[in-house]
């Protein structure tokens, strides 16, 4: 059992979720909560590393307790594993951003029902050893924010013309130019987020029956 | 008279202009695996009004007369009074809501074995709707009242069943539509809901 | 995967139960005091920013210690004289709440530049369409022309209600009166749609232009600014007469 | 007799009509039966090319149940057994000896018919090949011998283009017309509907004054006629296993004659009628003709197209080709050939709309010499409620055959794909602006649940 | 015309398939058959059809359009001449319309063809004639000072996003047009929205509110005085009853005539391609919600108290009544459904314009809204249908 730490089994759980496997754009998981807080690329951000870090730690805890946890309460565990990681979190973001923080408001709270945990822990971390769980739920909660990045930033650069609050349109807004007020409200993002899974999808070939 | 008027207009601004879903993108997942038939979209529509019309205000009493600063006032310990177990929220509302649906589920098999036949298989899927984690969290960010509270949950509810039933028979009347391969599935389902999202705001500003 | 028995289970779930609590509680307690303190700042802050003197970069030290040196808190009665007491201490809401309007005490924040009092400040608190809307609206010393306003927590909704965080909305402010030439109260307005469109001078320094699809936060904000005005007239009246002898 | 006012429908106003006058032909050289014509069999051939055979003789027989004949209409000899793709059986051609030789088969005085029971009777349709002349519903398979019909109908009007007159038909062959029906009685525990035009005062009494049967009157626009519809009406298919049977004026004459004479009767009569037509009449011929002998000389204009049948329905054929087992009218119309210059924007004086929108709406009454043009590409649906005006029956076309297009059996099912066959959907294939095929898609839909379910 | 036909004849083997131009076969076939009823032959089913096709069926509705196109062409140019207070003439009205709306036009069918044909060459499917309509109501739909830029944004959006990701014309669930307006109603509501828009006009601080603005944002006694004399005080617009039929009025370009829009009606009714359920249950539901407000309102001053027919002939309401609210493939399509849409459409239209404070004209936004319930409409009515088969087969 002396597989290397980075071989290419591990590699291929850590890059998949990028694309082939993406958790928001193939497997349809956890596109809740997290596309409220796309309106601007900063929050995006910080929403996405913060379900990476929820994601990577209840995969771990999981995986290190999963000899343990009665099958019996296995979903309440998990549940309070991931909702005490969530709170720690929210906690952290209080304590060292409290901008984000404030942005975020309840939407840091609602990663606990985001099914990408949850579905990472059940697919993975209860079967599978503590570092190919780290990988996996970090690769699950990177494929999820490089999404929520993407959609962050063209939101805010289409929607306020601006870029981390960096106004990048300048000169153009003389030359009439207008931002798009709807990209600013939900259904830009819906809309967005439905072109992207259409690029995604036409360059991994994916298609869904 | 007045405060039901105002009750009213709360509860078609809930219902349509910051309708859960279509505004705050809960509840999507459940909304996305669920709407590809009617008749299922239906019973989850309805599952969740039922369910949110009874954690909300279940969560409004544990938040203020357990958890929010000074809540255990009640209590006439001093020490107590001061705490703020406000940061057990998350983790509060969702057994909470974990317990209220297996409650239900329970109820309604001894009850009515016909609800429990349509609703049932819907129950156990609620408890990770985000909708209904939104919604309680939303009451305490808002700091609505009780009867607000109930107000807001409900048409929550009513807002999440008029987007998930609408939304399946649009995928109903898909069906046959030559929809380019990509985007077939959840890509057509996101654009969509972005339009009827669009739709919706029509009555922003009411 | 081993059975495990009723008793085991109970046992566990107690210990995982007691571990995350006993984590959240230190984590909790550890960090309360980082995050009142950031809270204690974004109060700081936001006075600050109605008052439109921060430069646009500053860091928090430079914040913390402007405040120092340029604010002053100070309380006053219904009546409009000043009281003994610290602004920081007063909550409107607990005010508004629990006492009579005669007994009610306000917070004002003065901006001083070189010992003279040149900006005052008072906290504006108001319903809108989803949430209470929190600001703060700065006056110049002559208690008509507004200064700057600021709003700093609001649950509105983004692209409508929220915007009247964006700085575009918060700019329309400076420089209106709530005071009519002859000087009779009127506070500040928002209109629908743009204001140059329904008047004229010198009408249009009372109204400032809406946020289009937010008329029920617009209108709160309207309601808000007559009301906690109206809170501080006794106060101004009294500075104003003192100010326009100097 | 129950009355039937039907509102919704059409009347394609074609020229080349037909004169109300039979001329008999001779016995043509060359027959050939299709054996696909029959749905739902799977034949099994029983002669060899070359071999001898009488008219009544099987030439194939049900591969499922093989007592059920299909038989030759006159005697000769077999001259090609024809398969296309995947070895399906498409023609079987007979060379006729002249002879007109027929197998004798039991005969009865008309008394006896009317009280024969379905056991007695069976076995003669089955062995003569006579059963074919009826069909049952759902799918518009040949009658199965194996399942006693809830009903049986008869429509005694064709209100298709240019359709021929039944009373013509039925004038001098009353009583085998009221013995096929005695016969069809007794093949049923429900009963015989027989429904009549009730825009028609001159209904022959033959049909308006039948015996054993039930008497409905119908009246409205094309489709009225078709039997799916007068089903709708009367009693309506309600499920896959809800079987009824029915079948034509001429096919009750043949019955009827089979039982008296003896012999299996082949002589029909067939109209010819549309615009590219010349001598347009009704021709006693056979069972099987070859169609050149009916319409030789008998056609204007460089490309016509034969149609066995009417224009909705009916089956395109060479004039090498056979008239179809179960028509009775040939329709000959121009083929398309030069396109028309924009012609979509021209007012469209000598346009056959049914909507509104060319100026030939204007001239009611007119009548119009139409070619085979689709008039346009296929599309995507864009109207909705147009099919509605010209189905007279409760049901949702367009939502039926979105179903079919989404292979939805369950709601095909719910939506009473059972009641609809190519015919009654034909008239909403004519309106469809989009230009689909509505009949092909109609089948597939049957072919579906037929097999899946 | 033979001469042309050969060269088609001509062309014909290199754009099919195997031929070099194959790619472009979409374009040729477009071509081909706007010029040609093409002798294709009835190869399957009916071996007649009916002389009625998609292209007849869209060149009648573009035919309606031309009223309400030529007045609304005629009503920039007028409304530019009362502004600048010069002389009206109807030759030099028409002219400068033109000029302000023939680019709109210009850009809205170049853009969106150009979609429309990458669409069609990519995912091989024919060039539908649906866009010929889409293309024009777009536009009329629009305030005659919009920038072209967001004119080409709109119906690219429209035409993408309402249409060809369903699959093309036929498929789609929302009316492209209508998706395409309201993407710009919300993306740049400055632009298409208040009171600066409505005018083509070079004179300064100019206010050209519509009718419902003034009824929606007044200060008199009465709605409807408060409309009457709007107008008549600044001496800019007639905003008199009859004025406003016949639409010398500012507002979108194609939407200020209520006449011209009832002549489309009549077009659209007498040759049978509109349905007349809807436009009615429109105007019923309009009319329903409007006596129920007038009921509700506090005084004569209320935007409540507008009368039915005040309602009718301003905004968009009489032109999305006849021409969007009509689409087939957006609307219901079941004969009950009908009636439930059109009823909702007007009831909704009546509330957004005058419950709604933000948004002052509902007509566009309460048919995309109905057209999200349109396929429940129908499925709930094909559910009724199925439980009466049902019945009928146990019965």
């Amino acid at each position: 059992m002396s597989e290397p730490l980075f071989s290419a089994k591990s590699k291929k759980v850590f890059t998949d979720p990028f694309s082939e496997n993406n958790p928001i754009t193939i497997q349809v998981l956890g596109i809740c909560s997290a596309l409220a807080v796309t309106a601007q690329l900063k929050p995006s951000l910080v929403m996405g590393l913060a379900v990476i870090a929820v994601v990577g730690g209840s995969n771990v805890i999981i995986s290190l307790l999963r000899n343990l946890i009665p099958n019996k309460v296995r979903i309440i565990i998990e549940m309070v594993v991931v909702a005490t990681l969530v709170i720690l979190v929210d906690q952290l973001l209080k304590a060292y951003a409290y901008d984000v923080s404030k942005q975020l408001s309840v939407f840091v709270g609602l990663i606990i029902t985001n099914c990408i945990v949850l579905g990472r822990l059940e697919a993975f971390a209860m079967g599978n050893k503590p570092w190919a769980s780290l990988l996996d739920g970090l690769g699950n909660g990177l494929g999820y924010a490089w999404v929520l990045a993407i959609i962050g930033f063209l939101r805010e650069l289409l929607g306020s013309g601006s870029i981390m609050g960096h106004d990048v349109i300048g000169k153009l807004y003389h030359a009439g130019y207008v931002n798009n007020g709807l990209m600013v409200l939900a259904p830009g993002a819906f809309i967005l987020l439905g072109l992207l899974i259409w690029v995604q999808r036409t360059l991994s070939k994916y298609v869904e029956d | 008279m007045d405060e039901f008027k105002e009750m009213i207009s709360f509860s078609i601004r809930a219902i349509f202009v910051e309708n859960i879903l279509l505004a705050y993108f809960l509840g999507m997942c459940s909304y996305l695996a669920i709407s590809k038939k009617v008749s299922t979209a239906f019973g989850l529509g309805i599952a969740v009004i039922f369910v949110l019309f009874i954690t909300t205000p279940a969560n409004w009493m544990i938040h203020e007369f357990l958890l929010r600063p000074g809540a255990l006032i009640w209590t006439g310990v001093p020490s107590l009074a001061a705490m703020d177990f406000s940061f057990l929220n998350f983790i509060c509302f969702i057994a909470v809501i974990a317990a209220m649906v297996q409650i239900v589920e329970m109820v309604i098999d001894k009850t009515s074995p016909t609800l429990y036949a349509s609703l049932g298989i819907f129950l156990p899927l609620i408890t990770v709707n985000c909708a209904i984690l939104g919604t309680s969290l939303f009451m305490v960010e808002r700091e609505y009242g009780i009867i607000q509270s109930t107000v807001f949950g409900t048409s929550s509810g009513i807002g999440f069943f008029l987007a998930i039933v609408s939304m399946a028979s649009i995928r109903h009347k898909l069906r046959y539509s030559n929809i380019p391969e990509g985007l077939r599935g959840l890509g057509i389902t996101m654009l969509t809901t972005g339009l009827i999202a669009m739709a919706f705001m029509a009555f922003s500003g009411m | 995967m081993p059975k495990h028995n009723n008793p085991y289970t109970l046992v566990f779930v107690c210990i995982v139960a007691t571990i995350c609590a006993l984590l959240l509680s230190t984590a909790a307690s550890f960090l309360r005091e980082k995050q009142e303190a950031n809270s204690a700042y974004d109060v700081k802050l936001n006075i600050l920013k109605s008052f439109a003197v921060l430069p646009e970069k500053a860091t928090r030290a430079e914040v913390e210690h402007f405040f120092i040196n340029n604010i002053e808190g100070i309380t006053v009665d219904a009546t409009g004289n000043e009281v003994n007491g610290s602004a920081e201490d007063i909550d409107p809401e607990f005010e508004a709440k629990t006492k009579a309007p005669e007994d009610r005490l306000y917070p004002v924040y003065i901006l001083r530049e070189n010992d003279a009092r040149i900006a005052y400040t008072i906290p504006i608190i108001g319903k809108g369409l989803w949430s209470k809307l929190y600001g703060y609206l700065s006056l110049n010393s002559d208690f008509n022309t507004i200064r700057g306003i600021t709003f700093y927590k609001h649950g509105e909704t983004p692209g409508l209600g929220a915007e009247i965080a964006a700085e575009w909305f918060q700019k329309n402010f400076q420089g209106k009166k709530i005071l009519d030439e002859s000087g009779e109260f009127v506070s500040v307005s928002v209109v629908k749609g743009k204001a140059d469109n329904f008047y004229d001078e010198p009408k249009i320094s009372h109204y400032v232009d809406g946020i289009s699809g937010a008329t029920i936060t617009s209108r709160g904000v309207t309601a808000m600014l007559k009301k906690d005005l109206n809170n501080y007239l006794p106060f101004f009246a009294q500075k104003r007469v003192n100010y326009s002898g100097d | 007799m129950s009355n039937f006012s039907l509102k919704q429908g059409y009347d394609i106003q074609l020229n080349g009509e037909s004169k109300k006058d039979i001329e008999p032909l001779p016995i043509p050289k060359l027959f050939g039966i299709k054996p696909n014509e029959f749905k739902g069999i799977k034949p099994k051939v029983v002669v060899k090319e070359g071999d001898l055979v009488q008219g009544g003789a099987p030439l194939f027989v049900s591969k499922d149940n093989p007592d059920h004949c299909f038989t030759s209409p006159v005697s000769g000899k077999i001259k090609e057994i024809k398969r296309g793709h995947k070895r399906v059986l498409e023609l079987i051609s007979i060379e006729s000896d002249e002879n007109n030789d027929q197998i004798k088969f039991k005969s009865h005085s008309p008394e006896v018919v009317s009280s024969l029971t379905r056991d007695e009777l069976l076995p003669d349709l089955m062995k003569s090949g006579m059963l074919a002349v009826f069909r049952q519903r759902p799918f518009d398979n040949v009658a199965d011998p194996l399942v006693k019909p809830r009903d049986i109908f008869v429509s005694t009007f064709d209100t298709a283009p240019l359709a021929p007159d039944s009373n013509l038909i039925v004038k001098d062959n009353e009583s085998y017309f009221q013995a096929g029906l005695d016969v069809a009685s007794r093949l049923t525990d429900g009963k015989v509907h027989l429904s009549i035009n009730g825009k028609r005062n001159d209904v022959s009494p033959a049909f308006s004054q039948a015996k054993n049967v039930a008497i409905h009157q119908f009246s409205g626009k094309h489709p009225a006629g078709c039997i799916g519809v007068q089903i709708h009406h009367i009693s309506p298919i309600n499920g896959r296993h809800d079987v009824v049977w029915y079948t034509t004026v001429q096919g009750l004459i043949s019955l009827g004659k089979f039982f008296i004479n003896g012999t299996c009767p082949n002589d029909i009569v067939v109209s010819i009628s549309g615009s590219a037509a010349t001598d347009r009449k009704y021709f006693k011929t056979y069972l099987g003709a070859n169609i050149e002998s009916i319409v030789r000389g008998r056609t204007e204009g460089d490309s016509v197209r034969y149609i066995s049948g009417n224009v909705l329905t009916g089956k395109k054929v060479d004039a090498i080709g056979f008239l179809g087992y179960y028509d009775s009218m040939i329709t000959i119309v121009p083929e398309a050939i030069t396109p028309e210059f924009v012609g979509w924007m021209r007012p469209g004086i000598n346009k056959l709309s049914f909507y509104r929108s060319y100026l030939s709406s204007l001239m009611p009454g007119k009548k119009f010499s139409i070619d085979t043009r689709l008039n346009g590409g296929h599309r995507a649906f864009v109207t909705t409620g147009d099919y509605e005006k010209v189905l007279p029956m409760k049901i949702y076309p367009l939502f039926l055959i979105k179903s079919i297009l989404a292979g939805d059996i369950e709601e095909m099912e719910k939506l009473g794909v059972y009641e609809i066959t190519e015919e009654e959907i034909a008239l909403c294939e004519f309106i469809c602006p989009s230009k689909g095929n509505l009949q092909d898609i109609i089948r597939y839909g049957l072919n579906l649940i037929e097999k899946e379910g | 015309m033979k001469f042309i036909e050969d060269i088609f004849n001509k062309l014909r083997p290199d754009f099919e398939k195997g031929g070099k131009f194959e790619f472009f076969y979409p374009l040729f076939e477009a071509k081909e058959t706007f010029l040609f009823i093409p002798a294709h032959r009835t190869k399957s089913g009916a071996h007649i059809r009916d002389a009625m096709d998609s292209k007849r069926l869209m060149s009648t509705v573009i035919v309606a359009l031309i009223p309400p196109l030529l007045l609304g062409i005629f009503n920039v140019g007028y409304q530019y001449l009362k502004a600048a207070g010069q002389p009206i003439e109807f030759i030099s009205a028409m002219l400068l319309g033109l000029r302000y709306v023939l680019p709109i036009i210009i850009v809205s069918y170049a853009v969106g063809g150009v979609w429309e044909l990458i669409f069609a060459v990519t995912r091989k499917h024919e060039i539908n004639e649906g866009f010929l309509v889409t293309g024009l109501l777009f536009p009329l739909t629009l305030p005659p000072t919009i920038p072209l830029w967001q004119v080409a944004v709109g119906i690219s959006f429209g035409v993408v996003i309402g249409k060809e990701v369903f699959g093309g014309t036929g498929m789609n669930v929302f009316n492209p047009a209508l998706v395409g307006r309201a993407f710009l109603f919300f993306a740049y509501p400055a632009q298409i929205s208040g009171d600066k828009v409505w005018t083509v006009t070079k004179v300064d601080g100019f206010s050209g509110a519509t009718p419902l603005l003034v009824a929606s944002d007044h200060q008199s006694d009465s709605v409807i005085s408060a409309i009457q004399s709007y107008g008549i005080e600044a001496g800019l617009a007639d905003f008199s009853l009859p004025n406003m039929f016949i639409g010398l009025i500012p507002g979108s370009i194609g939407e200020t005539s209520a006449a011209a829009s009832l002549i489309g009606c009549i077009i659209l009714i007498a040759t049978g391609i509109g349905s007349w359920t809807i436009m009615l249950s429109v105007a019923l539901g309009g009319l329903a919600m409007t006596l129920g407000l007038n009921a509700l309102a506090p005084n004569d001053a209320s935007f409540l108290a507008l009368p039915f027919h005040y309602h009718f002939v301003t905004g968009g309401f009489a032109f999305g009544l006849v021409y969007m609210a009509t689409d087939p493939v957006s609307a219901a399509a079941t004969s009950i459904g009908k009636w439930i849409y059109g009823f909702l459409i007007g009831a909704i239209a009546i509330i957004i314009r005058t419950l709604n404070p933000a948004y002052p004209e509902g007509m566009m936004l309460a048919i995309l809204f109905m057209n999200a319930f349109a396929p429940l409409i129908d499925y709930l009515v094909i559910q009724k249908h199925i439980a009466w088969r049902m019945k009928r087969a146990k019965a």
